[in-house]
This record gives structure tokens, C-alpha cells and sequence, in this order.
């Protein structure tokens, strides 16, 4: 803890804070998943929450996307102060977050898919709706030019009307990161985008993230284990071990700190 | 005063119907343990049995009906009687063939598709042997009788009404079942704790690939699984069949089984056990006090209802433990 | 049909052109392109407002008469109007090549001394960027795509959407000149220039004025009827002169509409959903396809593959007469719509040719086989012959006239004569103004009366009145034994065979000929997978004993060919190799029309030409190669060399008289 | 073979959005509706009427009600047959109590009102999952018969228990009770079949149908990208009820003429219509009719060749047939547990790549 702060205190970043985890503690039953961690993600940065499996990375980033209510703590978002809330009200807060093992709906075209990250943008009524006319029928236009900027953007125009069923990993994991991209979110949480991927594939996703960030000024936090893809990409890291914080700062602080090689060290990572 | 014996005498008939339920709802747990299907057949393979064990007891020509129509004769019946004892073992027999069928033409061709598919194909298979039964056998009415004793059991009558100076109605046929019933069940139980075949059961229901690897063939646990739910219902059509006759709504007590293990659990023994009692105890009572009310016939929906109550509160059933959602 | 708009004595440059549409045709679309999923559409008068505020921009920017526009990127509208916005300011559009690597590029923008350069993409800014090490004229860049290039210096580098806002802005202020710079262009201002790739040295540039390209434009349309209604798909080269000919020149004369894929990699499906109706391809293209419709028809259903080859055998027997509009027999016509029915129309549909009324090919010869199967299907297909200093067209084939080994009659308004050499001259309102900065090629190629050059052997034929083209003039030369030696006639013989990609023939001087082979991975690896055969590379499938088998049986077949002509019997090959590389522009091996760069070819390969003479029966060798990225590699191998057998005359006499 | 798509291409996302994207499918929807209209209303006769034409429309309203729930919800139910009752009833009461509004008024309400029995029931769903959720709904099937059966007010306490449909007429036309024509009762059927499916195609291509998809397909993804699952499920539930409800109406009003809760719309329907969306395929409106089709037709062709062909005891015949339904069910499930609706796409993308194999 002590270290972690002083390398909080290392940081000079000027940017505005977008979240600020305060104590934050979660349990199953007896299990603390998470151990009294605090830190902040500053806009339009990118974020990377590493450490060894079952640090509780994942369940780290099901509380900041609202999926799971801490017992102690406090998440501030945007300056406000976050009562309890159920994902979808925090999802329309501008939160929108891709999954460790695909959560794509395998029944629905690449299309659609993408589709379901701008519903809560799709105003229309029920009427409307049915009968195809007006609010509906526009909304679903600009919403389609919306989302085709997506598919351009990542490269997947040629899959547009394939179901994703029939698609291969690494694409799925495009698609995914398309459909949270289409909520257009102030924040965006990846949760081991690279997971699963070949070198090539992990270059080109590499390349998008940097770019949604660099195009979209999309504030970004990440979960990854390949330790080199974390340096390369991120502002700042939080290192993470059975459930505490054990390091936060800048790649170059992180890899320096004692603390975090011997997490590392202590356990086989891939 | 005799109020409160009636409501006594209710519960007591309530606890019998209910462990026929508790029966017939463990022939589901049992398959959908094993091979995950939801076996909606599985009140239509009591008729079936039934059925089989009539025609065999009186040497019914099977598809008679049918051979009569296709070739114009006019065969009905073997013209012997067998002793219950014999029919009802053939009747075994027939049960694990129709299993081992059921197995290899069906279920073998399933395997992998989506719960609801399979829960389908049950229901295709229930019409099925509906028609089957009626057309091996014929659609009338039929009495049973292995020599289970009937009617109202005069000794219960005498020493209740001894001790409390009322008597109680009991049917004796309801008194063996249960106890036929009860002693089913704990052997099921015991079978499932204690033997190979049993924990080699309990093992595929937790994890097909393990049970793979380790040498169990799900062919053979699946084709055991359903001939024990042929047992089962044969058991069951009996006690039916006796009481009111084998004849379709018969197969209605599989109606009865659903709500019992939506409080049980689809996958819990115990919760099966328990949850027959309590659904067969609860809807006596509510028939006894609320039915006359509302113009009776209330068992038809109360165990839904019940059921569907008791989930909106305890989503994970009766013994099941609370579910930690991950993504 | 043919509606073209009445063309009025002021129609002296494409801007005038493009006025005149907005004005007859304003409603009619006059480009497409697959982007986001949909055909993004513009009308002729909104393509015009585009153009101008385009323009606008540019003027804004300052970009002053005279001045040079370089041009590199994909077919994409923006680009087609970038070129008719810089002709409105005065200045010379120079589409490039956007596969050049960056010293090519670097050459071209130090000769024209572009100021101007349009990017299609951050790669070709990037490559721009590094030309300029060397090419300082540069000192505006214009991008299309903004992809990536946010965090580049901006001082200099407007995004084009950008420059049209500039324009809109400003059009207060400067309408007035550019109306004037307008007004200023006659038949005489140069309307392009283009790079020849120039099989052999530095590329050249050809200027080509107004009154080229809108004159060979009007004349070419008035041959095949092209009218507004026509569709085409742009996707060749912008640097190449054809695509400046349809997609600027017709287009503008006749108002049809301009249609982008959506990227090279979407071509062929974006070619299906839009279905033109005047296409033009290379010979590669129509044998790509008709090699991809035969590997998708091996794993076709037993059913349909008998109605597919019973059917293509009616096609080819009866299909082209019945193109041609030539008595056939009612039984034959019959199963000919039956087979319209169930194949050729599918057939025309999958591969997007439904509704195409002309057809062209060119730049190579085309495969007999090849080309009859298009026909054969109804697709009125059909060659032309000529080149970038003739805006196009030298002659073409009129239809009912079609042949697959002639290039046609002389085009109107073009005469043409063969020089005592045997080589072609032509003299055309299509004759380019000159080569930029290059007089005295001017001059050697454009005599006085300005006769031009082709380079190219050839003879017209009594009956017909048709020109049939031998080769390259200078590639045509003298075995050891004074017989005559035309490699390319020999090459294209070779090339027809669907697994054989490229050949080059060598033997100028020698006492016989021999080849250096090509395979077609597509062709050759399907056949290998069907046959399984395991290869790991194309260098061990090319080395692999069966294909060498194969193609020995094709060279063979080749020389008996040969063997019937008398004038080329010298030519049969007797060694050949299979080279274990694809020959490849970035390399330098062939031009980046894919035409084979003889000379390079030979001193690069010189071990192999050695070892193909000195009787030797395999040759090591190490091959340097370029990768996609740049990079510089060695690939090494031991090739195997073949005999094939040859006719000898008295023998090939004899075949010829059987 | 057929398809002919060069040159179909589309300049803007309505076109590209369209049911029928390809040009040929469109003239031939349109060259149904025009014979569905234009021609069958002049050759229909009672015998075909009743045997297969009235029955296949309603099941199809029926099937689509049920689509919209199962299939692109994901919410199974088995209380089918308990909310067409509502609907019959609804209409029942409703035509009884005010005569002079007009029947196609008193269908829809009864839709409304099945929509709100169907949001009531549909709660638990909220809690429950699954089978558990299938089984549930059976609680409505059992108690809502067991409710118009002991409850005279919804029969208006007729000694039969039964309820009959009075006469009523649209424009003029006797719609419902003897009187009624076979043209008349088809028309009434097609009319509320074309806009129903309508609105099912527009609700499920739109914002709703996506939630509902996105729900069925991974609630919990679902709920994190923003759908909330209370309004999703609910609609899916009010949407498809209201659907099953005028199926109900129409079936008994129209159709039946009269009816008695029990048999006319036990369990045994509930099960019906589920076949036909499985069978049909789930989650598609075309498919939702093609299941209809199929369980309609296949017994009336059953019947007719057993008791007419063959001359066999209609009895026999009816246990034959049962047989014989079962065994498609489970064929159809081992062959293309996705239904007709999959084997149709199939067999029209081998049509659009032809001669191709792919």
C-alpha cells in the first residue's frame, strides 16, 4: 500500500480524474475478492489493471461497470458520487465494457450486434416501432450510419451480415469491441482484449485501441496478462495480487517496483 | 372438532398422493441428472406401462386393432391369463426395450442440442407412445389388478376410531402404494448413493466430458437411467391403474410431477422427496378448506400456483444454493 | 438507347464537359461508391458542386496555372474530381500508381515538380513524405482518408474535405477567378498527364490535351453506342490512361455513371452488386475469373456439374454465332435459352457480367479458350488494341466482327499503316501533345506528320481488313539461324494455359529458343490439393516433378502449334525451367501492367539463361526479393531443366499438311 | 438459378433495411398478397375454409404470438392455450355485452386484455429462468381453464358451460356465427394475419426486437450494454399475448362458433403451437407460417388418407396419426432442429449461388 502511494505521488498528470475507486471492498460470502483498493482513471487516458489469475482483475472491472455492488467503498464517476445502481442505469452513464470469454449475441448478424451497443440512444416509441414510421425508421438510419463508421473503422465491412456464430475468435473479439465502441462511452473497460490471440492479432488490436483512443479521445481501462502488450499500451498501470493493490503507476515505474516482480516472479504467468 | 380430524384425515391422503408424486417426479430427476433431458414423456411412459402390463396380464394381441383393419381379421386376445407376477416382469422387459429403443433412435441423434430441443423431442415422444399405447393395446378403459387389496381399510377405521372416537377413511390401496412408493423411492436413493451404476450416474450428471474420460459410457448410463423411469412409471401406472383405471389421464400425473420438482429442483433427490409431500399434502388441504369455496377442482392448478410463488421468492428452488452470477 | 447529350461548339474541356451534365443530365447519378455498407450516390449536378467547392479550395490554397497535381490513391470519386478541379484551376492533374514504392514515386514527383500531391491514405502520405527527401517541389498535401494522420504536421496538409470547406468559404471572393481560369481552357490545354510505365528505362510522361481525350471520348462512344444509361465499374489504375478514358473522357462525354469498389479486396462483389454494362478488364482479370469459376465448379454437385459442361458445350459451339446475331438451327437456339436458364445466366450473374452490353480487354493477348467462353455466354466481348500515347484507342473490334487473335479495325477517326519493318504507325486526333521534358523521345517516337510509333510487329489481314499483332517490334529478332524470333507470340501461346501464370522465351540470337515458366499458385496449388499433393511453398510446388510434367505436355502442345506456322517454327522451345519466384514489379521484373521487363529479366536471371544454353540439367541460383513492406530478402534454389520435344520442319511440315 | 442480383444494389440504408432486400422476393411477396386477395376469396368453399385455410391463419397469428415470446425473447411458455382463452373469452364478453361495436374493435380489445393477463403472468419470469420459467407457465394454463370453467359470469352462466358466438357482420358482412360465409370469415382471418405480421416483422427488426434478442441470447451481456430486463421481458410477454390473444378470439368468434374452455384450449393446444414454432423455426416470422402450414396440413392429410385412402376406423386412424405427428416432431428435431425456416434459407442460398456449391 505504502509503495503504491508513493508512486501515486510520482504521477504528475494534469488531466481531470473520470473515476475515482475509493476503499473499495467485495465479498462472496466469506471470500474478499477485494481487499480496501483505491485508485482513479483520469480522462483519455489508458488504464491497465494487471496481476497474476485470480488477483480479482475481473472482478475489479465488474464494479467499476456496475455488475457487481461492493460491501465497503465508494466509485465516483464524472465527480458524483455512484448510489447503487443496476448495470443498465451505469451503462447509460456512458460505461461500456467488453468481456473476458465472448459475450456476444451468438443468435444475431455482426450487424445487430453492434446495433444493441446504440439502443439506448433509440428513443422511439412503441408505436412508432410498430408500424415503422417516423422516430423509428429515422433512429434506425442514423444509428446504422453510425455504427457503419464503426465497421470501417474496425475493419470488419466484409462480415457486416454474417451471423457471429460462424465467426473466428479474434474477429468476435473485434465485433465485441465494436458493439461497446457504438455506445460512443466516455469509458471504455476491455476486459483481456488480447486473450486468445495470435501475435498478428494481438498487433492489429493493439492498433485499435491505441486508435479509438487517439480518434475518439475514449478514456480506456484495460485488463491484460501479456505484460509487454500492457507496457506498450498503457498511461498507467494498477498491479493487482490476491486482492490488494500492490503497485500503481507508469509502465516504467510499475516494471521497476520490487513488489510487483515478486507477484510476478511468485507466480507462472502467460 | 371433526373438522380438525377431517383436515388430519386430508393431511394423511395428502401424504400418500404425495409420495406418489415424490415417485413419479424422480423418474425425472433421475434422467434429467443423467442426460439432462427434461423428460416430459415420462407421465405417458406410465400409461404406456399400464397399458403393456394389462394387455400382457390378458394376453391381448397387440396392434390387434391395426391387423383387424389392414387384413380384415378379427384376432383379439391370446386367450390366457397370465399371473401378475410374470406379466409384470415381462412388462420390465418391454419397459428397458422401449428404453434401449428410445436411446438409440432419439436420444443418441440429440445429443449436444440446446436443453429446450431435447424437452421437445420428449413431448414428440409422449404423443408418440400415447398413440402407440392405443394402438398396441386399444383406447378403452381398463381395469388393473395384481391383487394389491382395495377399498376402505376397516382396521385403520376401528383403531382410530378407538383412540379418537373417529374413524378414519383410508383406502388400503393407498396405504400399500405409499408404502410400495416409500420403499421405491429409498431404494432409488440408495441405488444412486451406494452402487457403481449409481455414483457412475451421479458422476455423468456432473460433468459428461470427466465421466468420459474415465471409462463410464453414457450410452449405458442413459439406457439405465431410462429403464429405471420405465420401472418407475410401470410402479406408478399400477398404483393408478389400480385406483381409477388405466386409461389416458393417466398420463396426466406427469402434470403433477412439474411443480414438484420446480420446488424441489430438477437435479435434487431430497428436494423431489420433499416437494411431493408438500405439494400433495398442500394441495389436500387447500382443496379441503379454500376449494368448496370457489367451486372446487383446485389440485388442477394449486401446485402451479404454489410452486410458481415459491420461486418468485427462492429462485433456486428448495435445496439448491444461491447462484453467483460471473461474466 | 444512346442519348447522348448535344455536344455544342464549347465543349472544349471537362469542365465544360461536367457543366453541360449538370445542367442536361442534373437529376442522373454520375458516381458511386461502395462506403459504409451502401452505395453513397451523386447526382451530375452534385458532383459538379463538389468539384467546384473542390476547386475553390484549391485555388484557395494557391495553386496556380501550370502548376503539376500528383495523384495517388484508390478509384474513389473525390479522386475523379480532384483531377477535373485541378484542370479547372489551370493546372495538370498526374494520377500515379499507387502500388509504386517510394523512389519510383520519388522520380516522377521531382520530374513533373508537383506541388500538389493528393494522398489517398496515410501509406501514401507516409511515401510521399519519404519522396520528398528527393523531390522538393512538394509543398501541399491533400488527404482523403484521415485515418491516422491526426497527430501529423498540419502546416502543410489539409484533409480534402477540408480544402472543399476552405472553398465554399471563400467562394465569394475567388469564384470570379476561377471562372475565368475556367473560361480560360481551349481544345489545346493539356487535359493529363500520365506515366507510361515504360517497359524498359524511366517512366515518361504523356500529355495529352483536350481535344485527345474529349475527341477519342466522342469517337469511341459514337462506335459502341455508350449513352447515360451505361454503368461501369472503376477499378483499374488511375495512373493507367484506360481508366482516364472511361472514367473521365466517356463518362463526361456520354454522362453514364462512375461506380468505386469499395477496395481492391471488395472488387469482385461490389463488380456483382453493381452489374455494369460497359467493362473493361485485362486479359489476367477474365482468366482469374474463368480459373475461379472452374475450381468452384470442381466441388460442385455431380448434377450440376453435367448440366454445367453440357451446356458449355452448346455455349461454345453455338454462343457466339448467336452473339453475333448469325443464322443458328432452332434445336441449337432452344437449348441454348434453355442453357441460358440454368447456367449462363446464373453463370453471367455470380459473376456480375448480366447486364453488360460491351466488353473490353486488351493491354495483352487473350486466350482463345478464354475468351470464347465469354462470349460463348452471351457477354459481347471484345479487343481493342492501342496505348497511353494514343489516349486509348488504335483499333478495336466492331461487333459481329470479334476473333480472339486480332485487335480489330482501325478506330475512327484513326488511320494506320505498317512501316516497312513491320512495324504499326498510327496517326490520330488521339496522338499525344508530347513527352514532358523529353523532346528528343518525343521526336523518335512522333514523326513530322505525326505519325506515331507502336513498337509493336504486325499485319493486316487480306479478307478481313483486321490488324494481328506478333509482338513487341524490338522483341522481335533473328535465331542464330536468321529465322525470325517473337518471343511474346510464344509467351501468350504458353500463358493460355490456365496453371501457367507468366513465360518468358529467350533465344534472340541463339540457336534455339527456351523458357523461363511462371506457375499459377491458384491454378497449380487447387490442382495439387485435388490431386493431393503436399507442398510447402510455391518455390517446392514449382519445383515438384508433376507440375514440371505438366507443363512439359503444355510446352509440347505449344511447339506443335508453333510448328504449323513456317514463319515461326524456329521458335519451339526446347529447354525450359520453372522458376521458383514470381516474377514481380516491386522487383523490377515487370512493368506495373504486369508486361514483362525483358531486359532486367535477363541479366537478373543470367546464371539460369546460362545453364538453359550450356546443356546443364539443374542450376543452383539466389534471387534477391522485395517484400510488401519494402524489405529485402534472398530466396535460394536449385531449379531442374527440362527438354521438351520439338517439331523438327520436315516433320512440322507434314503436320501442317495432315 | 432463379436469382438474378447483378445490378440490385442499394444507395441508402432504407433500401438496404427493407424484408425483402432482393427484388425477386419482393414481386413474389407481392404476388402472393395479390392471389391471397384477388383470387382465393372467389374459389374458397366451407370444406377447405374450415379444414385448412381458417385454422392455418389463426395458428399463424398464434405461432408468430408465441415466436415473438420463445423464439426471439427466449422466454419459453406452455400457458398458450391459457391465453387464447383469455381472448376468446374477452371477445365473448365483450360481443355479448356491447353488440353495437364493431367486431374488429372487440378483437383487438381482447388482444389488449390477453396482453395485460400475459404481463401478469409474465412476472416471475423476471426471477425464474429457463425451464423453470416454462414449467411456471403452466400455472397460467391450468389455473386460467380451471378459471373460465368454475366461474359462470365468463360463460354468462349458459347451462352448457359453453360460449357461442353470436352473429356479427363487417361491412354488412356476416363475420362471425352461422350466417357467416366462408369468404367473409377468410377475409376477416387474412386481414388481421397481413397486419399482425406486420407489426411482428417491424417490432422485431427494430430497437425492441433487438433487446429482445440480445436478452434471449445472453441476459446478463444484455443487461451490461444497457437493456433493461423488466421492460424487455415484460413487452416481449404484453406484445406476444396480445398476438395469442386474437388468435384466441379469432378461433373461437370466428372459426369454432362455439366453445368449451377445456378442450378447446387445454394444454394440448399450448403444446400445438409450440410445435409449430419449433418445427417452423424460432425466431423467424416465416417461419412462424411455415409451422402453422405444417401441423395443419399434415393431420388433414393424415385423416384423409388412413380413414379415406385406406378405409381404416377413424378411432385407430386418430391413434395412427398421434403416432405419426409425434414421430415428425421428433424426426424434424434430429433433422433441422431449426426448423423449416432453416431449411428454406438453405435451399435459397444454393438458389442465389447456383450453379455454385458455395
Amino acid at each position: 500500500m505504502s509503495e503504491a502511494a508513493v508512486l501515486d505521488a510520482a504521477i504528475v498528470d494534469t488531466r481531470p480524474v473520470l473515476m475515482d475507486l475509493k476503499n473499495i471492498t467485495l465479498r462472496f460470502g466469506g471470500v474478499e475478492a477485494i481487499k480496501n483498493i483505491s485508485f482513479d482513471i483520469r480522462e483519455g487516458e489508458i488504464r491497465a489493471i494487471i496481476g497474476p489469475n485470480g488477483a480479482g482483475k475481473s472482478s475489479m472491472l465488474n464494479v467499476i461497470s456496475g455488475f457487481y455492488i461492493p460491501q465497503e467503498g465508494e466509485v465516483w464517476f464524472r465527480g458524483e458520487k455512484r448510489g447503487p445502481m443496476k448495470p443498465y442505469q451505469v451503462a447509460r452513464l456512458g460505461i461500456a465494457r467488453t468481456f473476458q470469454n465472448i459475450a456476444l449475441f451468438e443468435g444475431m448478424s455482426v450487424l445487430d450486434n453492434i446495433m444493441t451497443g446504440r439502443l439506448n440512444r433509440m428513443k422511439a416509441g412503441f408505436l412508432s416501432q410498430a408500424i415503422w414510421w417516423g422516430a423509428a425508421e429515422r433512429e434506425e438510419i442514423e444509428n446504422r450510419a453510425a455504427v457503419e463508421r464503426i465497421i470501417d473503422f474496425l475493419e470488419i465491412q466484409n462480415i457486416r451480415k454474417t451471423p457471429v456464430g460462424r465467426l473466428p475468435y479474434g474477429l468476435k473479439k473485434r465485433v465485441e469491441l465494436a458493439r461497446a465502441l457504438a455506445a460512443e462511452p466516455q469509458l471504455l473497460l476491455l476486459d483481456e482484449p488480447m486473450a486468445g490471440m495470435n501475435v498478428e492479432e494481438k498487433e492489429d488490436m493493439s492498433r485499435f485501441i491505441l486508435d479509438v483512443n487517439d480518434e475518439f479521445g475514449t478514456t480506456i481501462a484495460l485488463i491484460e496478462h501479456d505484460m509487454g502488450v500492457v507496457m506498450d499500451l498503457s498511461d498507467r498501470v494498477v498491479v493487482m495480487d490476491y486482492g490488494r493493490k500492490i503497485g500503481d503507476g507508469t509502465p516504467a515505474e510499475v516494471r521497476a517496483s520490487q513488489a510487483v516482480i515478486d507477484a510476478y516472479l511468485g507466480v507462472a504467468h502467460d | 372438532m371433526d373438522q380438525l380430524f377431517f383436515a388430519a384425515e386430508v393431511f394423511l391422503n395428502g401424504l400418500m398422493t404425495g409420495v406418489m408424486y415424490s415417485l413419479v417426479a424422480l423418474g425425472f430427476v433421475l434422467i434429467f441428472k443423467a442426460s439432462g433431458v427434461f423428460n416430459y414423456a415420462q407421465g405417458v411412459l406410465a400409461l404406456f406401462a399400464a397399458l403393456t402390463l394389462v394387455g400382457i396380464q390378458q394376453g391381448q394381441v397387440p396392434f390387434a386393432h391395426l391387423i383387424n383393419a389392414i387384413f380384415g381379421t378379427h384376432v383379439e386376445s391370446f386367450g390366457w391369463t397370465l399371473p401378475s407376477i410374470a406379466a409384470i416382469a415381462l412388462t420390465v422387459l418391454v419397459m428397458i426395450g422401449l428404453a434401449i429403443l428410445i436411446e438409440t433412435l432419439v436420444l443418441k441423434h440429440l445429443v449436444g442440442q440446446e436443453p429446450i430441443i431435447l424437452f421437445m423431442a420428449t413431448i414428440g415422444l409422449a404423443y408418440f407412445l400415447e398413440g402407440l399405447g392405443d394402438v398396441m393395446w386399444g383406447a378403452d378403459i381398463k381395469t388393473l389388478d395384481v391383487g394389491l387389496p382395495q377399498g376402505i381399510s376397516d382396521s385403520v377405521e376401528a383403531v382410530t376410531a378407538e383412540w379418537f372416537g373417529y374413524g378414519f377413511f383410508i383406502d388400503r390401496l393407498d396405504i400399500w402404494a405409499t408404502m410400495i412408493a416409500a420403499l421405491l423411492v429409498a431404494a432409488l436413493v440408495a441405488f444412486s448413493q451406494y452402487t457403481k451404476q449409481g455414483r457412475a450416474m451421479r458422476a455423468v450428471a456432473d460433468d459428461h466430458q470427466a465421466a468420459l474420460s474415465v471409462g463410464i459410457s453414457l450410452r449405458f448410463i442413459w439406457i439405465m437411467v431410462w429403464s429405471i423411469a420405465g420401472f418407475v412409471a410401470l410402479v406408478a401406472g399400477i398404483m393408478w391403474g389400480t385406483k381409477s383405471g388405466v386409461q389416458f389421464s393417466l398420463s396426466l400425473i406427469a402434470l403433477k410431477a412439474l411443480p414438484v420438482l420446480m420446488l424441489g429442483g430438477f437435479t435434487s433427490i431430497p428436494g423431489a422427496i420433499v416437494g411431493g409431500l408438500i405439494i400433495g399434502v398442500g394441495e389436500k388441504l387447500f382443496e379441503f378448506w379454500v376449494g368448496p369455496l370457489v367451486g372446487g377442482a383446485t389440485e388442477n392448478w394449486f401446485a402451479y400456483v404454489l410452486a410458481l410463488l415459491f420461486l418468485v421468492f427462492r429462485p433456486q428452488g428448495l435445496f439448491g444454493e444461491k447462484i453467483i452470477e460471473r461474466v | 438507347m444512346t442519348e447522348t447529350p448535344a455536344a455544342t461548339a464549347q465543349l472544349r474541356s471537362i469542365p465544360a464537359l461536367l457543366a453541360r451534365n449538370a445542367a442536361q443530365l442534373g437529376t442522373r447519378p454520375a458516381y458511386r461508391e461502395k462506403e459504409f455498407g451502401i452505395w453513397q450516390s451523386w447526382t451530375w449536378s452534385e458532383a459538379a458542386d463538389e468539384v467546384r467547392a473542390l476547386a475553390l479550395g484549391l485555388l484557395e490554397l494557391g495553386l496556380a496555372p501550370g502548376d503539376h497535381v500528383a495523384l495517388i490513391g484508390r478509384n474513389r470519386p473525390m479522386h475523379y474530381w480532384a483531377m477535373v478541379a485541378a484542370q479547372m484551376c489551370g493546372a495538370v492533374p498526374v494520377p500515379l500508381y499507387q502500388d509504386a514504392v517510394a523512389d519510383e514515386m520519388a522520380y516522377v514527383l521531382g520530374h513533373c515538380g508537383a506541388r500538389f500531391v493528393l494522398c489517398g491514405d496515410q501509406e501514401q502520405v507516409d511515401k510521399v513524405i519519404e519522396a520528398e527527401a528527393s523531390a522538393h517541389s512538394v509543398d501541399r498535401i491533400i488527404y482523403t482518408d484521415p485515418r491516422g494522420l491526426r497527430k501529423y504536421d498540419h502546416g502543410r496538409m489539409d484533409a480534402l474535405a477540408d480544402v472543399q470547406a476552405k472553398g465554399r468559404a471563400a467562394r465569394a471572393d475567388i469564384a470570379a477567378e476561377l471562372d475565368r481560369r475556367i473560361a480560360a481552357l481551349d481544345y489545346d490545354s493539356t487535359c493529363v498527364m500520365l506515366y507510361t510505365s515504360g517497359t524498359t528505362g524511366r517512366p515518361k510522361g504523356v500529355v495529352l490535351s483536350n481535344r485527345n481525350i474529349i475527341e477519342t471520348a466522342k469517337n469511341s462512344a459514337e462506335f459502341d453506342g455508350l449513352g447515360p444509361k451505361d454503368e461501369v465499374l472503376a477499378y483499374l489504375p488511375m495512373a493507367w490512361v484506360g481508366d482516364f478514358i472511361f472514367s473521365i473522357g466517356q463518362a463526361y462525354w456520354t454522362g453514364f455513371c462512375v461506380s468505386c469498389p469499395e477496395g481492391a479486396h471488395t472488387m469482385m462483389t461490389d463488380l456483382r452488386e453493381i452489374g455494369p454494362s460497359y467493362f473493361f478488364a485485362p486479359p489476367r482479370v477474365f482468366e482469374g475469373q474463368l480459373t475461379n469459376v472452374m475450381i468452384r465448379m470442381e466441388d460442385a454437385s455431380r448434377l450440376k456439374r453435367w448440366l454445367f459442361h453440357r451446356f458449355m458445350a452448346v455455349a461454345r459451339r453455338v454462343g457466339p454465332a448467336i452473339l453475333d446475331g448469325r443464322r443458328v438451327g432452332a434445336g441449337d437456339r432452344l437449348t441454348y435459352n434453355l442453357g441460358k436458364l440454368l447456367v449462363y445466366g446464373p453463370l453471367k450473374n455470380t459473376m456480375g457480367y448480366s447486364r453488360i452490353r460491351v466488353g473490353y480487354t486488351a493491354g495483352e493477348a487473350i486466350g482463345p479458350e478464354i475468351f470464347d467462353f465469354y462470349r460463348s455466354l452471351g457477354i459481347n466481348l471484345k479487343q481493342l488494341y492501342g496505348q497511353t500515347e494514343a489516349s486509348v484507342f488504335i483499333t478495336q473490334q466492331p461487333d459481329g466482327e470479334v476473333r480472339s487473335d486480332t485487335v480489330g479495325v482501325p478506330s475512327p477517326g484513326v488511320e494506320v499503316r505498317i512501316g516497312e519493318t513491320g512495324e504499326v504507325f498510327y496517326r490520330s486526333p488521339g496522338t499525344f501533345v508530347e513527352y514532358y521534358q523529353n523532346a528528343e523521345s518525343t521526336a523518335s517516337t512522333k514523326d513530322a506528320e505525326g505519325w506515331v510509333a507502336t513498337g509493336d510487329a504486325g499485319f493486316f489481314e487480306e479478307d478481313s481488313g483486321h490488324l494481328r499483332i506478333i509482338d513487341r517490334a524490338k522483341d522481335v529478332g533473328k535465331m542464330a539461324d536468321g529465322t525470325m524470333f517473337a518471343p511474346k507470340y510464344v509467351e501468350n501461346k504458353l500463358k493460355f494455359y490456365p496453371d501457367i501464370l507468366e513465360a518468358v522465351v529467350i533465344g534472340n540470337g541463339r540457336d534455339f529458343c527456351a523458357a523461363m515458366i511462371n506457375i499459377d499458385l491458384n491454378a497449380v496449388g487447387n490442382w495439387a490439393e485435388r490431386n493431393n499433393i503436399a507442398y510447402a511453398s510455391y518455390q517446392e510446388l514449382a519445383g515438384h516433378p508433376r507440375v514440371y510434367a505438366s507443363i512439359r505436355e503444355h510446352v509440347e502442345a505449344v511447339n506443335r502449334s508453333i510448328a504449323d506456322d513456317p514463319m515461326l517454327a524456329g521458335c519451339q522451345i526446347r529447354r525450359f525451367l520453372v522458376l521458383h519466384k514470381e516474377l514481380d514489379p516491386d522487383d523490377g521484373e515487370m512493368t506495373r501492367t504486369r508486361k514483362v521487363r525483358r531486359a532486367v529479366i535477363n541479366d537478373k536471371y543470367a546464371d539460369l539463361v546460362t545453364a538453359l544454353y550450356d546443356g546443364s540439367d539443374s542450376v543452383k541460383t539466389e534471387t534477391e526479393v522485395t517484400y510488401e513492406d519494402g524489405r529485402k530478402g534472398k530466396i535460394r534454389a536449385t531449379l531442374r531443366i527440362e527438354e521438351a520435344e520439338v517439331m523438327g520442319q520436315s516433320e512440322a511440315r507434314k503436320v501442317a499438311a495432315e | 438459378m432463379i436469382y438474378r442480383e447483378a445490378g440490385d444494389f442499394k444507395t441508402g440504408y432504407r433500401e438496404d433495411g427493407q424484408t425483402f432486400p432482393i427484388r425477386l422476393d419482393r414481386w413474389a411477396y407481392y404476388a402472393l398478397i395479390a392471389v391471397a386477395v384477388l383470387v382465393v376469396p372467389f374459389v374458397i368453399d366451407d370444406y377447405w375454409a374450415s379444414a385448412v385455410i381458417l385454422p392455418f391463419l389463426i395458428y399463424s397469428i398464434a405461432a408468430i404470438g408465441l415466436n415473438i415470446l420463445t423464439g426471439y425473447a427466449g422466454q419459453v411458455s406452455l400457458g398458450t392455450g391459457g391465453f387464447m382463452a383469455v381472448g376468446a373469452y374477452a371477445v365473448y364478453k365483450l360481443m355479448t355485452a356491447f353488440p353495437e361495436i364493431s367486431i374488429v374493435i372487440h378483437i383487438l380489445l381482447a388482444g389488449g386484455i390477453t396482453a395485460l393477463v400475459g404481463m401478469l403472468f409474465g412476472l416471475p419470469s423476471l426471477r425464474i429462468k429457463g425451464f423453470y420459467l416454462a414449467v411456471a407457465t403452466l400455472a397460467a394454463q391450468f389455473f386460467l381453464v380451471w378459471l373460465f370453467n368454475k366461474v359462470p359470469w365468463f360463460y354468462n352462466y349458459s347451462a352448457s358451460g359453453q360460449i357461442t358466438a353470436p352473429t356479427r357482420t363487417v361491412l354488412g358482412e356476416a363475420v362471425t356465427g352461422p350466417a357467416a360465409s366462408a369468404p367473409a370469415k377468410y377475409l376477416i382471418c387474412l386481414g388481421f394475419v397481413f397486419v399482425l405480421a406486420w407489426l411482428a416483422r417491424n417490432l422485431t427488426r427494430g430497437t425492441l426486437g433487438r433487446k429482445w434478442m440480445a436478452i434471449r441470447d445472453m441476459d446478463i451481456a444484455a443487461e451490461i450494454i444497457g437493456v433493461n430486463p423488466l421492460t424487455a421481458k415484460l413487452s416481449a410477454f404484453a406484445v406476444s399475448s396480445f398476438f395469442v390473444g386474437i388468435a384466441g378470439a379469432l378461433l373461437f368468434a370466428v372459426y369454432l362458433g362455439a366453445a368449451e374452455v377445456g378442450e378447446a384450449f387445454g394444454i394440448n393446444k399450448s403444446f400445438l403451437v409450440l410445435f409449430m414454432i419449433i418445427i417452423g423455426g424460432l425466431g423467424s416470422i416465416f417461419g412462424s407460417f411455415a409451422g402453422a402450414a405444417f401441423l395443419v396440413l399434415m393431420p388433414v392429410f393424415l385423416k384423409n388418407l388412413m380413414t379415406g385412402g385406406l378405409g381404416w376406423p377413424t378411432d385407430l386412424a386418430a391413434h395412427v396419426e398421434l403416432m405419426i405427428v409425434g414421430a415428425m416432431i421428433v424426426i424434424f428435431l434430429i433433422a433441422e432442429p431449426h426448423g423449416i425456416a432453416r431449411l428454406w434459407a438453405l435451399a435459397k442460398e444454393k438458389l442465389r449461388l447456383w450453379p455454385f456449391p458455395h
